[in-house]
C-alpha cells in the first residue's frame, strides 16, 4: 500500500493575465521507504505539486482545481487546516531550496530546531534541546551544544541547509519532501548534503520526494523518477530503467543537453525554443513543438501518460501508439 | 510564496508586448478603483480651484473677500451653496480660494523638499563613500531636531510670510525624500545594468541620466503623492495655530481654525472645510498608495 | 587605437593582480577592522582568440577577478596588460575610451538590463558609446546584432521584462559585442538558466568568440558547464589560482586535491556510474576571506594535507604535462602514487 | 552594546548644542523683542526689565551666559512669568502633558496594533478593507477638526464629557482619543505593512510546514521583524506625544507643556521658548536611541555592527 498517493492533481494560478494551468493531472505514488524524484525545468509544476501536497500554496492565486493526494488514508488537500498542521511537520516534513531565506533571521537555531517537537510532542524544552543536539550532531554541525544558541545569519548556507534536514528530520517523519534542496549550494557542499540525506534517510527508514532541476542529482539519489513539462507528468518510471530505457522525447532531450555529458569539441545538443506559455496553452503535447519526433497527430491531440513498460509510463503518443525507439 | 520561478514567469506574461514601464504602470493603475476615484478628486478638485476667479465671477456670484455685514451667517441656502460668515462671506468661495492657496502650498512645499531631498540623496548616494557617510549623519542628526518648534519659531520670529512657510515645510520634509532616494540610487548602483553601463564607458552623466534617473522616476512619483497632503496637513497645522495664511487670504487651515471657533453656532463653517479637506488628503493618500503599487515601488515611507 | 601586435607578447597579460577590500566599522573615526582578500595575487597569460574557463565556488573571487581584469573595480595592486596597454594606470576619460576593447556579459539576465530602455535604446546606446554611426545606420545595425545572437528584428521594439531569462541572456551578449571588442569576460552566463536553455547560450558564446576571434574569459562555478568551453581552466579557491591548464588535462587529470574534489562533486546522470564513482567529500565550508588559514587556503579541508601545508603558501608550479600547473606542494606526490 | 549606547549618548552633547545656538541666535537676530508687545512700556522701564534679564549686555556675551547656564541645568527665568523658573513651569506643566501622552499612547498602540494585524491576516478581505479606511480617515482628519467633532458629539450633545478641563479621569478620555487617533492610524498602517513583508518571507512558509497553527506562525515568526518599522516610527512618535500637543492641549484647555511653548514663543519668552526646545530635543533623542535599542533586540542581525 502506498504511503501517499496523489491522483490527477490539477492546479491554475488565477492572475491579472489570466489562468496559468501549473499543473496538469498529475498523479504518482510512493511507498514507505522509498525515494522519488521530480525532475523538470522551472516552470514545470513540480514545486507546485509539492506545496499543494503540503498546503502551501497560496491560495489565491494558486487554485487546486481537481485531485486527491491519500496520504495514509487521508485525503490532504480536502482535510481542516487543523489535521493538516496534524500531519505537517510530524510525519511529512519539508526541506526548501534557500537555506538563506527559510530559516527565521529572528529566532535562534535551537529555537527553530525543537520547535516541531513542541508543537507535536508534549514534551519538555530541556529533553526537546538534548534531541536536537543529538540531531544537530547528526547531521555534522560542530560544537553543537555552542551553535544551538546562534541565530541563523551566523551560519553558512551549507549549515543552515543542515540545520533545516535537522528540523525536518527531529519527529522522525514518514515522508521527506526536499523542494531543490542543493540549488543554491555550491557543488562540494551539494556532495555533502545530499549525502547527508542518504544518510538520514537510510537511519530513518523515512520516504523521501527529491524535487531537482538537474538529473545527475536524481540519477545518484532516487529509486524512481517522475520527469515533468508544462505542468504535466512526460515519464515516470524506476531510475535504472529511466535513464537506460528513455521512453520519451523530453527525457531524452534533457539528458543529451547537460554539458557534463558532452564531448568537447563539437556542439552542445540544444532543445529547440523554449518552454510554452502557461496562459496559453497549445492543444496537444506541450513538448510537441521543440521535438525532434514530433509528427502531426502529437500537435493534434494530447496524450496522457500510460504505461509502455511494466511500472514505467510515458506520455508520447508516438511511443505509446508505434512503439517508437528513443 | 508562490515558487520563484512561477513568480517570473508569470511576471514576464503578464505585461503586454510592446508596453512600455509607463503604459503598463497606467494599465495597473487603471483596475485600482480607490486610486482611480483619487485621482478623479484630485484632478476636479484642482480644476475648481484654480479656476476659483472665474467661478466666483461667472458662477457663485461672490469673491472670497466680499463682505455682507448685514447679511452675517446664514447657512446653506439658494443664494450661498454652503452658506455665509459672520462677516457674510460667501464660504464657497472662500472654500476654493482657500484650496487655491492649500493646494499651492503643498504643491511648492513638495517641490522645495524634493528639489533639495533629490539633490542631496542622488548626491550621497551616487558618490557614496566618506561622503555619503557624513551626508547621512547629517540627515540623522536633523531628524533629532524638534522641526515642528523650529517651523513655529520661524514663523513667529521672523513673520507669517508665505514664502517662508514653503521654506520651513520643505526643509521639514526633504529628510524623509533624501533618504529614500539614496536607498534607492545604493541598491541601483549595485544592479547590473549600472556595471554594464560603466562597462560600456559610458560618462558618469550619461549613467545619471540615461539609467538612474529613469529608474529613480517610480519611487519619487509615490514619495511625493504621499508628501503633497503632509504638506497641506502642516500648513493647516500652522494656520490652527495662527501662524500660516493671514487674513484676508484664506486656506483650508485658516477656514477650519475658524469653523471650529464657531462650530456650535455655525456648525457649517466647521463642516464643508474639514470635509473638503480630508476628502482631498483621502484622495491623494489613495492616489499615492495606487502609484505605490502600480510602479512597484517596494520601499515604504519609512 | 591598438598596439602593434608583438608576437612575444600575449594578448592579455595579468600580473600579480590583488583586490583588497577594508572592513570598516564606525563613524568619524573609522577604524580597520579587517581586510578581505577577495583577489590575492593572481597572475596568468592569454593568447589572443583564446577562451579560458575560470571555475571556483561562490566567495572564492572569481567574480572580483573578472570585474578587476576590466578595472569596474580598481585593482589593490598588480598590473592588467591589453595588448601592450597598461589598463591598471588608466584612469578617467583614457579608462573610458580603452572600454571600446573589452566588455562583460553577467550572470543575472534578469538585473542586466535597463528596465526603462528598449532593446533598441540599449544595443544603439552601446553602438554609440565608441565608434559612432549616423543615426540612419542604427536599425540596420540593430538587426543584424539581435540576428547574430539569434533573435529576430521585431525584438527591438521590446522592453527586458518581455523576454524570458535566455532571450534577455541573448541581448545581453549582442551589447558586449555591439562595441566590437576584442575581449570579453562572461560572469556565470547561465548559472540562472535551465539545462535546454544554457545549452543554446554556451553554443552562442562559443560560436561568436570563434567567429570574431574573441578572446572570452568564461566563469563558472561548474566545471562541468566550462570544460566544453574553454581551451584552457584555471580554478581558485579563497583568491587564489589553484590550478590551471588546458582544459582537458584538468578535467582528466587533475593535479590539485580541490579541483579532484570539485570534479568528483558533480553529479552525473547515469545511475550506474554515479552507484560506482567514489566521491571525494570534503570536510566543512570554505573558510572565510577574512580570516583565511595560515598556509596553503586549502589545507583545513584538504584529504592529502600535512603538516607543511599550514606553514607554506604554495607557489602555482608547472607540472609534468606542459601548460599545466598546480599550487600544491605535495601536488607531484599525490598524482604519482 | 553599551559602547553603542555610550557613543550615542556622547553624539547628543553636540546636538544639543548646535540645537541651543541655533534657538539662541534665531530667537535673537529676530526683530522685536520680549516686551514689544507689552502696552507702552516707557522706556526707563525696558530698560530697566532688559538690564534685569542681561539683555542689555553684547550679544555674544549674553550667549555664553546663557550656555554656561544651561550647562548647569539652569533654563533661566520667565518673563511671562517673573514669579517662576522656567524649570518649574516644566517641572509643573510636564507631568499633566506625560499622562496625557501615555494614555494617547494606550489608545494608539492597542487600535492600532490590533487593526494592523487583523488586517495583514486578512488581506484584501472586509476585514482588511474597513480598518484601513478607517486609519485613512485618522491621518486625514487632523487633530484640530477630531477635538471639536468629538467635543461636538460627546461633550455637547451626548453630555457624557465635559468640553474641556483637566479635572477627573472622564476628562481624559476625549484628549487621548483625539491625540491618539492619527498615531493609531499611523500604526495600524505599519503594522499591517511589516506584517504583509513578514508574512510572504521563505520563513513562514518553513513554519507553516511544521505544522504550526495561525497563532503561532504570528506570534513566534511573524510580529518580531513585522514590528520593525512600528518601533522605528514609535521612538519619534512617543517623543511627540510625551512633551505636549499644542493643538489638543489648546482645544481641550489642557495645562501641559504644548501650551507653555506657544505662548511663550509668540511672547517672545527667550528663556522659556529655549528650555522647552530643548526639553522636546532631548526627548527625541532619547527616545530615539531606545526605538535604536530595541530594534537591535528584535532583530539579532543588528548586534554585530
Amino acid at each position: 500500500m502506498p504511503l501517499l498517493s496523489v491522483n490527477n492533481l490539477s492546479v491554475s494560478f488565477d492572475t491579472r493575465a489570466g489562468v496559468a494551468r501549473a499543473v496538469r493531472d498529475v498523479s504518482f505514488q510512493i511507498e514507505p521507504g522509498r525515494t522519488l524524484g521530480i525532475v523538470g525545468e522551472s516552470g514545470s509544476g513540480k514545486s507546485v505539486t509539492c506545496y499543494s501536497l503540503m498546503g502551501l500554496l497560496p491560495q489565491p492565486p494558486g487554485r487546486i482545481e481537481a485531485g486527491q493526494a491519500v496520504f495514509d488514508g487521508v485525503d490532504l488537500l480536502h482535510i481542516s487546516r487543523r489535521q493538516l498542521n496534524q500531519i505537517r511537520g510530524r510525519r511529512i516534513a519539508m526541506v526548501f531550496q534557500d537555506p538563506m531565506t527559510s530559516l527565521n533571521p529572528y529566532l535562534r537555531v535551537g529555537d527553530q530546531l525543537i520547535e516541531p517537537l513542541l508543537i507535536h510532542q508534549k514534551i519538555t524544552r530541556a529533553s526537546a534541546r538534548k534531541r536536537a543536539l543529538d540531531l544537530l550532531d547528526e547531521v555534522g554541525i560542530p560544537d553543537a551544544a555552542h551553535r544551538i544558541g546562534m541565530y541563523p545569519h551566523e551560519f553558512s548556507g551549507g549549515m543552515r541547509q543542515r540545520v533545516m534536514i535537522a528540523m525536518a528530520l527531529i519527529t522522525k517523519p514518514d515522508l521527506l519532501i526536499a523542494d531543490e534542496p542543493t540549488t543554491a549550494l555550491d557543488v562540494t557542499v551539494q556532495a555533502q548534503i545530499l549525502e547527508l540525506m542518504q544518510k538520514m534517510r537510510a537511519e530513518l527508514g523515512m520516504a523521501v520526494i527529491l524535487i531537482s532541476h538537474d538529473l545527475g542529482i536524481v540519477s545518484g539519489f532516487c529509486d524512481h523518477v517522475i520527469v515533468m513539462y508544462a505542468g504535466r507528468v512526460m515519464e515516470s518510471a524506476r531510475t535504472e530503467e529511466l535513464f537506460y530505457q528513455t521512453r520519451h522525447p523530453y527525457t531524452r532531450a534533457l539528458e543529451k543537453s547537460i554539458p557534463a555529458l558532452q564531448a568537447k569539441g563539437r556542439e552542445l545538443y540544444t532543445i529547440a525554443g523554449g518552454p510554452p506559455d502557461p496562459f496559453h496553452p497549445l492543444p496537444g503535447c506541450p513538448f510537441a513543438p521543440r521535438c525532434d519526433h514530433a509528427v502531426d497527430a502529437c500537435a493534434a491531440a494530447e496524450a496522457a501518460p500510460l504505461e509502455v513498460a511494466p511500472d514505467h509510463l510515458s506520455a508520447c503518443l508516438r511511443v505509446q501508439k508505434e512503439n517508437l525507439q528513443i | 510564496m508562490m515558487p520563484e520561478s512561477n513568480v517570473q514567469t508569470i511576471r514576464r506574461i503578464e505585461a503586454e508586448p510592446g508596453a512600455s514601464f509607463w503604459r503598463d504602470a497606467w494599465r495597473r493603475l487603471r483596475k485600482n478603483k480607490l486610486a482611480l476615484f483619487g485621482l478623479a478628486v484630485v484632478v476636479v478638485l484642482s480644476a475648481l480651484c484654480f479656476l476659483e476667479p472665474l467661478l466666483c465671477r461667472y458662477v457663485i456670484g461672490y469673491t472670497y473677500e466680499q463682505q455682507d455685514l448685514a447679511l452675517g451667517p446664514v447657512p446653506p441656502c439658494r443664494a450661498h451653496w454652503l452658506g455665509t460668515d459672520p462677516l457674510g462671506r460667501d464660504l464657497l468661495a472662500r472654500l476654493l480660494y482657500g484650496g487655491r492657496i492649500s493646494l499651492m502650498v503643498g504643491l511648492l512645499g513638495t517641490a522645495v523638499s524634493l528639489t533639495i531631498g533629490v539633490i542631496y540623496g542622488a548626491v550621497s548616494g551616487f558618490v557614496g563613500g566618506n561622503l555619503d557617510a557624513l551626508l547621512m549623519r547629517a540627515v540623522d542628526i536633523l531628524y533629532a531636531l524638534p522641526f515642528t518648534i523650529f517651523v513655529i519659531l520661524l514663523m513667529v520670529f521672523f513673520g507669517q510670510d508665505i514664502r517662508l512657510l514653503f521654506v520651513a515645510i520643505g526643509a521639514i520634509e526633504w529628510l524623509t525624500m533624501a533618504r529614500i532616494v539614496r536607498g534607492q540610487v545604493m541598491s541601483l548602483k549595485q544592479q547590473e545594468f549600472i556595471e554594464a553601463a560603466r562597462a560600456l564607458g559610458l560618462r558618469p552623466s550619461r549613467i545619471l541620466l540615461r539609467h538612474i534617473i529613469p529608474n529613480l522616476l517610480g519611487p519619487i512619483i509615490v514619495y511625493a503623492t504621499l508628501t503633497v497632503p503632509e504638506v497641506i496637513l502642516l500648513e493647516s497645522f500652522l494656520s490652527f495655530l495662527g501662524l500660516g495664511v493671514q487674513p484676508p487670504q484664506s486656506s483650508w487651515g485658516v477656514l477650519i481654525k475658524e469653523g471650529a471657533e464657531m462650530m456650535e453656532e455655525y456648525p457649517w463653517l466647521l463642516t464643508y472645510p474639514a470635509l473638503v479637506m480630508a476628502l482631498t488628503l483621502f484622495s491623494l493618500n489613495f492616489l499615492g498608495d495606487g502609484f505605490r503599487d502600480a510602479l512597484d515601488v517596494r520601499a515604504s515611507k519609512d | 587605437m591598438t598596439a602593434p601586435e608583438n608576437p612575444a607578447a600575449p594578448f592579455l597579460r595579468v600580473e600579480n593582480l590583488a583586490a583588497h577590500f577594508p572592513v570598516e566599522r564606525g563613524f568619524v573615526i573609522r577604524r580597520r577592522v579587517g581586510l578581505v582578500r577577495a583577489v590575492d595575487g593572481v597572475s596568468f597569460d592569454l593568447r589572443k582568440g583564446e577562451i579560458l574557463g575560470l571555475v571556483g565556488e561562490s566567495g572564492c573571487g572569481k567574480s572580483t577577478l573578472g570585474r578587476a581584469l576590466l578595472q569596474l573595480i580598481r585593482p589593490t595592486a598588480g598590473a592588467v596588460i591589453l595588448q601592450g596597454r597598461h589598463l591598471t594606470a588608466l584612469r578617467g576619460a583614457l579608462l573610458r575610451e580603452a572600454r571600446a576593447d573589452f566588455q562583460m556579459i553577467f550572470q543575472d539576465p534578469y538585473a542586466s538590463l535597463n528596465p526603462r530602455m528598449t532593446v533598441f535604446d540599449a544595443l544603439s546606446e552601446a553602438i554609440q558609446a565608441h565608434r559612432p554611426v549616423p543615426n540612419s545606420e542604427l536599425p540596420a545595425r540593430v538587426t543584424a546584432l539581435l540576428a547574430k545572437v539569434g533573435l529576430p528584428p521585431r525584438a527591438q521594439r521590446g522592453y527586458p521584462h518581455e523576454f524570458s531569462g535566455g532571450q534577455r541572456q541573448r541581448l545581453a551578449i549582442a551589447r558586449a559585442l555591439a562595441v566590437e571588442p576584442q575581449l570579453i569576460v562572461a560572469d556565470e552566463p547561465v548559472s540562472a538558466l535551465d539545462v535546454s536553455i544554457q545549452a543554446q547560450i554556451i553554443n552562442l558564446l562559443a560560436r561568436v568568440s570563434r567567429e570574431m576571434r574573441l578572446t572570452l574569459i568564461f566563469i563558472s562555478h561548474d566545471l562541468s558547464v566550462v570544460k566544453y568551453i574553454s581551451d584552457r581552466i584555471a580554478v581558485m579557491y579563497l583568491g587564489r589560482i589553484v590550478e590551471i591548464g588546458p582544459a582537458g588535462g584538468v578535467f582528466e587529470h587533475p593535479l590539485h586535491p580541490y579541483t579532484k574534489a570539485l570534479i568528483s562533486a558533480i553529479p552525473i546522470p547515469d545511475p550506474r556510474r554515479e552507484a560506482l564513482r567514489s566521491r571525494i567529500l570534503l570536510a566543512g565550508d570554505p573558510p572565510s576571506p577574512l580570516q583565511p588559514p595560515p598556509g596553503c587556503p586549502f589545507h583545513p579541508r584538504c584529504a592529502y594535507a600535512v603538516d607543511r601545508c599550514s606553514q607554506i603558501v604554495p607557489a602555482l608550479e608547472p607540472q609534468a604535462d606542459p601548460g599545466h600547473a598546480a599550487a600544491c606542494i605535495r601536488a607531484r606526490e599525490i598524482n604519482t602514487a | 552594546m553599551l559602547r553603542f549606547i555610550a557613543r550615542r549618548l556622547l553624539e547628543t552633547i553636540p546636538v544639543l548644542f548646535i540645537i541651543a545656538t541655533v534657538t539662541f541666535f534665531m530667537m535673537r537676530l529676530a526683530p522685536g523683542g520680549p516686551f514689544d508687545t507689552e502696552k507702552q512700556v516707557s522706556k526707563e522701564v525696558r530698560a530697566h526689565m532688559e538690564a534685569h534679564y542681561g539683555l542689555n549686555k553684547p550679544l555674544f556675551q549674553q550667549y555664553l551666559i546663557q550656555m554656561g547656564h544651561l550647562l548647569r541645568g539652569d533654563l533661566g527665568p520667565s518673563f511671562k512669568y517673573p514669579s517662576r523658573t522656567v524649570n518649574e513651569i516644566i517641572a509643573d506643566a510636564f507631568p499633566v502633558s506625560l499622562e496625557l501622552g501615555f494614555e494617547a499612547l494606550a489608545v494608539a498602540l492597542v487600535f492600532g496594533l490590533l487593526a494592523g494585524t487583523i488586517a495583514s491576516f486578512k488581506q484584501n478581505s472586509p476585514w482588511d478593507h474597513v480598518p484601513m479606511s478607517l486609519a485613512m480617515i485618522g491621518l486625514c482628519v487632523p487633530t484640530f477638526v477630531m477635538g471639536p467633532l468629538l467635543i461636538s458629539g460627546f461633550a455637547l450633545h451626548l453630555d457624557w464629557f465635559n468640553a474641556a478641563g483637566w479635572f477627573s479621569p472622564r476628562d481624559r478620555v476625549l484628549p487621548a482619543l483625539t491625540l491618539g487617533a492619527y498615531y493609531a492610524a499611523y500604526i495600524a498602517r505599519l503594522t499591517r505593512g511589516g506584517l504583509l513583508e513578514i508574512l510572504r518571507q521563505d520563513f513562514i512558509r518553513t513554519a507553516q510546514a511544521k505544522g504550526a497553527g495561525g497563532a503561532r506562525v504570528l506570534f513566534k515568526h511573524a510580529l518580531r521583524g513585522g514590528l520593525l518599522p512600528v518601533v522605528s516610527f514609535l521612538g519619534p512618535a512617543i517623543a511627540g506625544l510625551l512633551t505636549g500637543s499644542f493643538v489638543v492641549e489648546t482645544i481641550f484647555g489642557i495645562p501641559g507643556l504644548g501650551r507653555y511653548f506657544v505662548t511663550a514663543a509668540f511672547n517672545r519668552d527667550y528663556f522659556m521658548v529655549m528650555g522647552s526646545v530643548l526639553f522636546y530635543a532631548l526627548f527625541v533623542i532619547l527616545l530615539n536611541l531606545l526605538a535604536d535599542i530595541v530594534q537591535v533586540w528584535l532583530n539579532p542581525r543588528l548586534r554585530f555592527e
